[in-house]
């Protein structure tokens, strides 16, 4: 059973949890989470953000989504899964992504919840805007890193 | 006469000045990379971006594709950086 | 920062999570988390799980999670993290254990969160006790492949 | 002469009957291995433990101990199973 959401206001990571539980019957063992939060990064030049804004693609994000979904399903032994991604301005601190994945044991749940997120940060289209206190603003550029993180998966 | 739909994203609808548009392709546009080269004859912009050697992404009909993806008649196609969610 | 508690009422995995966020500042990108619950397993020769007892050794289990919150301290890259272990009886598909971490990335979080939840399993004083339907009860044998997840951070 | 408390947990202390105890140690009890082998003469549970081949865990003052870890008076000696927690 997979759920996935892309939304411009907040979530409640503590009712989806119980949520997902409840969906997976009496043999969820264990359930894998990750939230990813607005980092007060300094800008280029050591400006300040103020705002971080995540646009995305209506439409191909909920398929790239639902895709990534289907291949972490075919991969790992999961009872369920969860991804709720938000768009829209968002501050320093507040949660930006939610992913969620329930199994029988851990290390399923577990190592389901790094491929969601390493999958989505590079095959789901979302952007990421930063707006500074000075007036000026950039795009996020995508880093190797996450390219490799994804790419230990392959 | 083949029409799609274009849609940009991001940096790249910014540096384009528009998010999307209808257009009309000529008869030799039948893929991705024929797509491309005729977008960055045609939008000073795009041609400025491939000298940079800035990455773009390309989605038809909303799926990824590459170079020798087909594009016809009704398609959808969308241009835009690299992706940075999550 | 680093909150452990051991108890045996519930826990809200929601406001752990945004307690431990808040308390790490504006440097806080992602969090890991771990939330492991009561499974429904088929008891030897078939009898139906009634109620698993976590039992624990007071005063050195509070010890030994310390040390292992230490333990992931010096090895990841670490703003914070919580241990909230539950004790006494607990149903089926209730909440045991909840292992969260937080770091500047993704993969701190998500590797600490591992590790902490595989030494938990292998060096912290718990014992399960299942109790049966029929009114038998056994005791939780130690894993192979528990030591073997544990092992994979030596 | 040498008194520890013993604590006994889970299934240990299923076996042995008892959850703790206050004892006397012999002089020969200098270590966690001694202690073992001298609680394994007095108590027939713990002998068939070892003959059935069923691994148990030792702590000293609430650390995780090793055969050769000392036991002197005043220590608190824990015996329980491989732990299950998590």
């Amino acid at each position: 059973m997979a759920t996935v959401r892309i939304q411009t206001g907040p979530f409640d990571a503590g009712a989806e949890l119980a949520a997902l539980a409840e969906s997976c019957g009496v043999g969820v063992g264990g359930l894998g989470c990750f939230m990813g939060v607005v980092r007060a990064d300094p800008g280029a030049g050591g400006r300040a953000l103020r705002t971080l804004t995540l646009e995305h693609y209506p439409g191909m994000t909920e398929r790239a989504i639902a895709a990534i979904v289907e291949a972490a399903e075919r991969r790992f032994d999961l009872l369920g899964c969860t991804v709720v991604h938000r768009v829209g301005p968002l501050g320093i601190g507040e949660p930006i992504v939610l992913v969620l994945a329930a199994a029988a044991h851990r290390a399923a749940a577990l190592d389901a919840t790094g491929f969601l997120i390493d999958w989505l940060k590079t095959r789901a289209p979302f952007w990421k805007r930063q707006d500074y206190a000075d007036g000026s603003y950039d795009w996020v550029e995508a880093r190797h890193e996450d390219e490799d993180a994804a790419g230990r998966w392959d | 006469m083949a029409r799609v739909r274009l849609l940009y994203f991001a940096w790249l609808r910014d540096r384009i000045g528009r998010a999307e548009e209808d257009t009309q392709l000529p008869p030799e546009v039948t893929d991705v990379a024929t797509l491309l080269g005729w977008l960055r004859g045609r939008e000073p912009a795009l041609a400025a971006l491939a000298g940079e050697g800035r990455a773009i992404r390309i989605a038809v009909n909303q799926e990824f594709a590459r170079p020798d993806t087909a594009v016809a008649d009704g398609d959808e196609v969308a241009l835009f950086p690299p992706v940075t969610g999550g």
